[in-house]
């Protein structure tokens, strides 16, 4: 029973869920008659963690153990789970390995979509639009120094100066955000969002169409590009901050990290960026991983109070259920009800669904899943990876294009962060907690992108000059 | 989010002022609102909401049909015009393409 | 006028590999990944045998022009010893996360099977062989110009195109040969496959005089080809019932 | 339950998440914030016209910064090398702008594209316009073909020309002049209430043999080559692959060449600056600049340059000449007879008059005016008038007692020098005395020299000169030296053969550089003549004491000197030694370049004015330091004298050069048309010309394949394609059965 496979699962469990545990036929999908399964094997033992009896208790205590899983290291564990962890092992182990097998591969994907269409996005625009590789002397005030020295090294020490004032920014304003997220200074940190999306949205957009439209010499007037502005804008912040299609607002999640990569790689000197991205991956590592780390503290507050991160700074390859809504704890009653007679309802659809059309149904395998979840896990579902992620893999291989002069440097840079984030799913699916997705990516990037540019572009136009083929 | 979740007469709140904010010169939105009410409106089985749903539906596109048209005659005429308008054309003229008068 | 030899060669090049990833790859994450790690790969071997090559250039007097172009068909050959090792590392490395896999789920086996594995790396390494060598062929295509002021023949861009196609076909069927060699203990299967490597290889070196080049390419791809689909499982007998009872399949597929 | 939730949770990552993010946006916040106020800092400074310039040349660093870069990363694909060969000694024409036209040439902004074909005759003029097979045509043109009537074919016959490249050859045709009969017709003195008879040239055509090319429009990119291997290289691949054997057409591949001169600005000036004026965006575009540089002037006696106006008491003799000169392609122009004698001429009188200045001061000051831009219609002699009518200059017009001003002064041997005036203005007595005296000042100066000076009857007009500018304020007497009766001696006005030929100035061919500096030509020793004839003129005219006059004598080492420096080599000892140690790189193995220009102070400007520093003004003793700031020193000021630091020379048995301070009333004042002072981009009597931007110049040759082969490839490819997409869509439905020990996609197993 424990190795049925979840198709199985869907098909047979939830009569045997209804017919063995009653307690459990409130809500049958794939996930609680899988958990139920996992009941079985375990209920031999009596010191298992709390969730058998997580649906006959009160609903504030049900966010204890979704609390419990997040907080305590692998290593600091309480010793009573410590026992039940030892006998539990082998299946434990098993089912982890299978999931992470079955699901996380999917949500790799997932993820390789979004960020590989961010990252189309950047590198075509920097092939075609000349506005975002030549250099004007304009810089970002947060790297005043300027690169065009005279000696390698004043340009070394230049760039690490703007690194640091760089990072020292990003430093403050993560602090400056835990504390208010601390003190729950919701509104600000909401209307700051707000503020810096729309000024994305309408501003950056504004500046792209704009050298678009020289780059293919276009006549455009103003009534028309207002008018295309304040549709993208304002579409934009109803998708993203209030309610809209879930398509449209990772579109315009994806379409937001790319502007703001490519004004990075307008304005951030060629070294500095590099520099930088490799400043930014290891503080993205103390600040994530270093039990005092303002990320981790975040990350853990966030869960404590069974709330969502910010919509605007979280793609989110599942739905993003609470947007926009005041407390999700609050109204997560109500919801429960109603979905679970949904749940009723739609189960015998979904199973039919199933039998007719084995094709498709990884999509709406997930998406029933999904339908049939209630609301804070809803929240948990899916892979969720920073904005700032997006942004900086643009950044790398968008530099990677506009700095080389090839083709192939961007290629290899592409894959090398995919790999890089292929392996941070992987280290996520074994040390089950939040992880940073920068450094190993960009360390790849680096690496690559250094080594392609300096060794391998040589090679094969060596190669293509002779037309060998290796 | 997906319409699947929500009771019908949030789907129908929700279309409505999808319908609503189309009005502030947003016809993308009535796009939106299109594209995504479209199977609750025409394709599901009915219920009591659908039919308002149906109508928020039917306008927003009569809107956003509007919109095209006149943007479309708007732009043609500006391209066309520019060149003659000299001043006034460059004033509109939010980029002016190089070397072409 | 030339985005038509652009489209052209892009087609040529690496439409059959696009096909093969819609129809086989894209439909299965596991797939997916472990397409993009078998390109990873094969890029990683040829950073190193590009660094050795970079540094014996460096070594020697760029002036000498035989020495230099030596140098180059050295690196190639390294190149090709190290792909293929990095080929058998792959595969070593599949194999553990296969074991690691079989244990879960005896029920249907393992998610992919090794040969389904062989297929999808080689398939990736060929990818990414055939993009490094034509993706700046390509984008050159676009231009108004072709080759030939210097009295080469103006036919490059098409043979490029061509051998890249050839090149990861290939790729691929090595790559099934290769790790059924190695699931059987068959090591000379494994010398077999170098050895086209290198001939392959050096059949390239007789570019620009066509004729001699491609033909046989495509001769050794052809062979590959078959010996791919022996090895993997095919047989005549299969062939025949896939002509006779098709009706029967199609009842049961479904 | 949980455990899903926790196997789930387990897989969400939370990667640095808001922080990161939150940290952008602020930046991004703050960086927009940031550009907006570079967008208005640069709105608000691009009015300034110096913010302008300065704009403008920092943006031409970018352009060459970033075509560098092209260059580069061009360089390094070997496959970009197998099929381009970049042309680099080429020399585009380029789109002026007046108030009312737009002239010059341009290229779509993709470049423009099209197969060679080298033009034999003018006959052969059919294959490109009507039968060659394979259009658009490059043709590539002798420049004995360079003619009107050819270029006018190919502008208005057919639209299968994309451009046009003209080979210019080391030795001149006879004839050749693409400027208009009639120069600055309409911005002179004569119009039609002023000489109307005399207007457009009714009475003398000045220029006959101008054909007017450079004031035509073409909307393909015309090129210039010279005469060397790159050019030689072209014709061999056009004889490799365009050879069309007796009419057959000829075989793929093709050799053709790729011409890239897009012009920004366009239809007319009003129209260009307005448009420089309303760019809101991020990045304001510049599409065209105003043609303007310095005028440079020095005078006998110096002027406090902080007091303008009129002086009471103050009588001035002007003597003047221009400074630069055009030709069809954009940087070639090398105006030796237009205005190079002339110059050369008035610096050698300058430096004639300066002992005897200073022994015996005459009793009227002199002024020695270098004008810029006299070919755009007087852009130089407009300003100075409009200054001196505004009183933005060290005099006004009522303190100018006569004007002398040098034409081109080319004296072959046994030609005589004429001496123009304008009749209208000596039909008033007064006027006409003057004129009269200067003349018998000049006549009288010849004593002892080879030619003559003579009076052109007096019913013809002035020929195009500074003069007529002076005249259209108030009626003043002057002369104008020409070595022309009545149309212009020059036969290649305003072209790129107006050379070093032109002025027969040979060298004995067993020189070395050196050795042709100091050598002494027969041109070098007519101009001295001149020179002299000139300076001593300005002497009596100035009221000099008489018997001093015969001691007054021009240099012909250092006029041999100049000659050599602005019309073989701007990089000689001499120029070396006058000019400023940070000025030395604009010295340049060839002569420099005497089209004004929108870059301020170009090299002539800088070598002009330096040389009559140098000419007219005094060695001091001071030191590097008080030369720059030497109002700290008793009794020198700066608001008498220019101080100018110059390398000097190299001492023999020494390298360090001895540099040393010269001090000399010398000045620059801007010379910019008024019109773009006063904002009046389409004025009538001011000049207007305006030079458009672009983003590069680039001209390159490759092989365009057949349309066949091309179709093939495209049709394999999509042959290919599509029968792999089958294959492979039938392989895979039909695994199971081919490979029978192969399972189901492991996709079907979730």
């Amino acid at each position: 029973m424990s190795n049925c496979g979840l198709r199985r699962i869907l098909q047979l469990c939830p009569t045997s869920a209804v017919a063995n545990i009653p307690s459990m036929s409130t809500s049958d999908s794939d996930e609680d008659s899988y958990n139920e399964r996992t009941a079985l094997v375990a209920s031999e033992i009596p010191s298992v963690p709390s969730y058998q009896q997580d649906p006959d208790q009160p609903q504030p205590a049900d966010m204890e153990p979704r609390r419990r899983p997040v907080a305590p290291e692998p290593a600091a564990e309480p010793p009573s789970l410590d026992r039940s962890a030892v006998e539990r092992e082998p299946v434990d182990l098993e089912e982890e390995e299978e999931l992470t097998l079955k699901y996380g591969a999917k949500h790799v994907i997932m993820l390789f979509v979004p960020v590989t269409l961010c990252m189309v996005v950047v590198v075509a625009t920097i092939k075609s639009v000349s506005f975002y590789t030549e250099k004007n002397g304009q810089q970002l005030i947060y790297t005043p120094f300027t690169e065009d020295t005279d000696t390698v090294g004043e340009r070394l020490l230049n760039s690490v100066l703007n690194t640091i004032i760089m990072i020292s920014v990003i430093v403050v304003m993560t602090i400056f955000l835990v504390v208010l997220y601390k003190y729950r200074c919701y509104k600000f940190i909401h209307g700051w969002l707000i503020l810096s999306s729309l000024m994305l949205l309408f501003w950056f957009s504004f500046m792209y169409l704009g050298e678009v439209f020289k780059t293919y010499n276009l006549a455009m007037d103003y009534p028309t590009v207002a008018m295309i502005i304040w549709n993208f804008g304002a579409v934009g912040m109803i998708c993203i901050h209030w309610k809209g299609p879930l398509q449209l607002q990772q579109a315009y999640l994806i379409a937001i990290s790319a502007l703001m990569a490519l004004v990075f790689i307008k304005y951030l000197p060629e070294w500095s960026a590099w520099v930088i991205l490799g400043a930014i991956s290891v503080y993205d590592l103390v600040a994530v991983l270093c039990p005092k780390g303002p990320l981790r503290m975040l990350v853990e507050t966030a869960q404590e109070r069974n709330e969502p991160i910010f919509p605007a700074l979280i793609y989110s390859s599942a739905m993003i259920w609470m947007v926009g809504m005041a407390n999700p704890a609050r109204n997560a009653e109500p919801t429960n009800q109603d979905t679970d007679e949904e749940a009723h309802q739609s189960e015998g659809s979904a199973l039919a669904r199933d039998w007719v059309e084995p094709e498709t149904q990884v999509s709406s395998g997930m998406n029933r899943s999904y339908s049939t979840e209630d609301d804070l896990d809803e929240e948990d579902r899916g892979v969720k990876l920073g904005l700032g992620d997006f942004i900086f893999y643009s950044v790398l291989v968008g530099k990677a294009a506009a700095t080389g002069g090839d083709w192939n440097t961007t290629l290899a840079c592409f894959v090398a962060i995919l790999i890089g984030l292929c392996l941070t799913l992987l280290l996520l699916a074994i040390f089950k907690k939040a992880l940073p997705a920068l450094p190993i990516s960009i360390t790849f990037g680096l690496v690559f992108y250094f080594s392609t540019d300096n060794l391998v572009r040589p090679f094969m136009d060596n190669l293509a000059a002779h037309q060998f083929y290796i | 989010m997906n319409l699947e979740r929500l009771p019908n007469e949030e789907k129908l709140t929700l279309c409505r002022k999808y319908y609503l904010g189309g009005f502030a010169f947003l016809p993308f939105l009535w796009l939106v609102n299109v594209v995504w009410f479209f199977k609750e409106a025409f394709v599901k089985p009915t219920y009591t909401e659908q039919l308002k749903i149906k109508t928020y539906v039917k306008r927003s596109g009569l809107g956003l049909l509007l919109w095209v048209a006149v943007l479309t005659t708007w732009i043609t005429i500006f391209q066309h015009f520019r060149a003659e308008w000299g001043e006034v054309g460059d004033y509109l003229s939010f980029t002016i393409p190089l070397g072409i008068p | 006028m030339t985005a038509a030899v652009f489209f052209g060669c892009a087609f040529i090049a690496f439409g059959p590999a696009f096909s093969l990833f819609i129809f086989t790859i894209a439909k299965d994450p596991l797939r997916v990944i472990i397409l993009i790690a078998g390109a990873f790969f094969w890029l990683v071997s040829l950073l190193l045998s590009s660094l050795v090559w970079f540094i014996a250039t460096k070594a020697t007097n760029a002036q000498d022009l035989t020495l230099q172009k030596n140098l180059l068909i050295f690196g190639c050959i390294f190149s090709v010893i190290l792909q293929e090792v990095f080929r058998f590392a792959y595969y070593r490395l599949l194999r553990k996360a296969n074991e690691g896999l079989a244990a879960i789920s005896e029920e249907d086996g393992p998610p992919l099977s090794v040969r389904e594995m062989a297929y999808v790396a080689g398939l990736g390494f060929g990818i990414m062989s055939g993009a490094f060598s034509m993706i700046n062929t390509l984008s050159d295509s676009l231009g108004p110009g072709t080759v030939g002021m210097f009295g080469d023949s103006q036919y490059y861009f098409i043979t490029s195109a061509l051998m890249t196609l050839a090149l990861t076909l290939l790729h691929t069927f090595w790559g099934v040969v290769f790790f059924e060699g190695c699931e059987r203990k068959r090591w000379w299967v494994i010398a077999v496959v170098l050895c086209l490597h290198l001939m392959v290889f050096s059949l390239s070196l007789l570019n620009p005089f066509y004729v001699g080049s491609i033909l046989p390419v495509y001769a050794i791809m052809l062979l590959m080809a078959v010996w791919a689909f022996f090895s993997s499982g095919g047989s005549l007998h299969n062939i025949t019932l896939l002509w006779t009872c098709r009706k029967s399949n199609t009842e049961t597929s479904s | 339950m949980p455990q899903g939730g926790r196997l789930y949770g387990a897989l969400q990552i939370k990667i640095l998440p808001a922080s990161c993010v939150i940290g952008c946006f602020s930046i991004a916040l703050t960086s927009s914030t940031y550009s907006h106020l570079l967008v208005l800092i640069s709105m608000t400074f691009s009015v300034v016209s110096e913010t302008r310039k300065m704009d403008l040349e920092s943006s031409k660093w970018v352009i060459i910064l970033l075509v560098c870069g092209l260059y580069k990363n061009v360089s390094c694909n070997s496959v970009e090398q197998k099929i381009y060969v970049e042309l680099n000694n080429t020399v585009p024409c380029v789109r002026l702008l007046n108030a009312t036209h737009q002239i010059g040439c341009q290229s779509s902004i993709s470049g423009d594209t099209g197969v060679i074909h080298v033009l034999e005759s003018e006959s052969d003029l059919e294959w490109p316009l009507s039968k060659g097979p394979n259009p658009p045509y490059m043709v590539l043109l002798e420049s004995s073909l360079f003619t009107r009537s050819i270029m006018m074919k190919m502008k208005n016959e057919s639209n299968r020309v994309a451009g046009v490249a003209v080979v210019v050859p080391n030795t001149s045709p006879p004839e050749f002049s693409p400027h208009t009969t009639c120069p600055n017709e309409n911005t002179g003195v004569y119009s039609d209430n002023y000489g109307p008879n005399l207007a457009h040239c009714n009475t003398t055509v000045w220029n006959p043999l101008g054909n007017g090319l450079s004031y035509e429009e073409f909307d393909f990119p015309v090129f210039s080559l010279k005469e060397d291997n790159e050019t030689e290289f072209i014709k061999q691949c056009y004889l490799d692959h365009n050879r069309a054997v007796n009419g057959s057409a000829p075989q793929y591949p093709l050799c053709a060449m790729q011409l890239f001169s897009h012009m920004h600005a366009v239809t007319n000036t009003p129209t260009c600056m307005r448009r420089n004026d309303i760019n809101f965006s991020i990045n304001p575009e510049m599409v065209c600049d105003p043609l303007g540089d310095y005028n440079v002037w020095g005078s006998i006696r110096p002027y406090n340059d902080t007091v303008f106006g009129h002086k009471e008491n103050e009588s001035v003799v002007i003597a003047a000449a221009r400074l630069d000169s055009r030709a069809f392609f954009w940087e070639v122009s090398t105006g030796a007879e237009g205005s190079i004698s002339g110059f050369v001429t008035l610096l050698a009188a300058a430096q004639a008059l300066r002992e005897v200045t200073h022994e015996a001061p005459p009793t009227r000051n002199i002024l020695f005016a270098f004008f810029q831009g006299e070919t755009f219609d007087y852009i130089g002699s407009s300003r100075m008038v409009y200054d001196m009518e505004n009183g933005k200059f060290v005099i006004d017009l009522d303190n100018v007692h006569s004007i002398l001003e040098i034409g081109q002064v080319a004296v072959h041997s046994g030609t005589n020098l004429f001496l123009h005036s304008d009749p209208v203005s000596r039909r008033n007595n007064t006027v006409n005395d003057e004129v009269k005296n200067l003349v018998n000042n000049l006549q009288s100066s010849t004593a002892g020299l080879s030619f003559l000076l003579v009076e052109p009857n007096v019913s013809q007009p002035l020929p195009p000169s500074s003069l007529q500018r002076f005249l259209r304020a108030q009626p003043i007497p002057g002369i104008v030296l020409a070595d022309h009766e009545s149309a212009f001696n020059n036969r290649y006005y305003e072209s790129f053969y107006d050379n070093a030929a032109n002025l027969n100035l040979t060298y004995p061919s067993d020189l070395s550089p050196e050795e042709q500096l100091e050598f002494v030509t027969d041109t070098a020793q007519s101009l001295t003549d001149v020179a002299t004839v000139v300076a001593r003129a300005l002497y009596k005219q100035a009221g000099g004491n008489e018997s001093l006059v015969n001691t007054i004598k021009a240099d012909p080492k250092i006029v041999t000197q100049m000659l050599y420096g602005f019309l073989v080599s701007s990089n000689n000892s001499w120029f070396q030694a006058v000019m400023a140690p940070e000025l030395k790189n604009i010295l340049k193995p060839s002569p420099p370049e005497y089209y004004v220009g929108v870059a301020m102070s170009s090299t002539p400007t800088r070598l002009v004015q330096y040389l009559l520093a140098n000419l007219t003004g005094a060695v001091t003793n001071l030191t590097q330091s008080q030369c720059q700031k030497p109002d700290e020193l008793p009794n020198e000021s700066r608001q008498m004298y220019s101080y100018l630091w110059v390398q000097g020379i190299v001492p023999p048995n020494s390298t360090q050069r001895d540099s040393f301070c010269v001090r000399a009333s010398v000045r620059l004042t801007k010379a910019v048309s008024p019109a773009f002072e006063l904002g009046e981009y389409a004025s009538k009597d001011y000049s207007t010309w305006t030079e458009s931007r672009w983003k590069f110049i680039k001209a390159r040759i490759f092989l365009v394949a057949s349309r066949d082969l091309e179709m093939l490839t495209l049709g394999a490819g999509v042959a290919v394609l599509f029968t792999s997409l089958l294959v492979t869509y039938f392989i895979s439905t039909k695994a199971d059965v081919l490979f029978s020990s192969m399972r189901e996609p492991a996709s079907a197993a979730y």
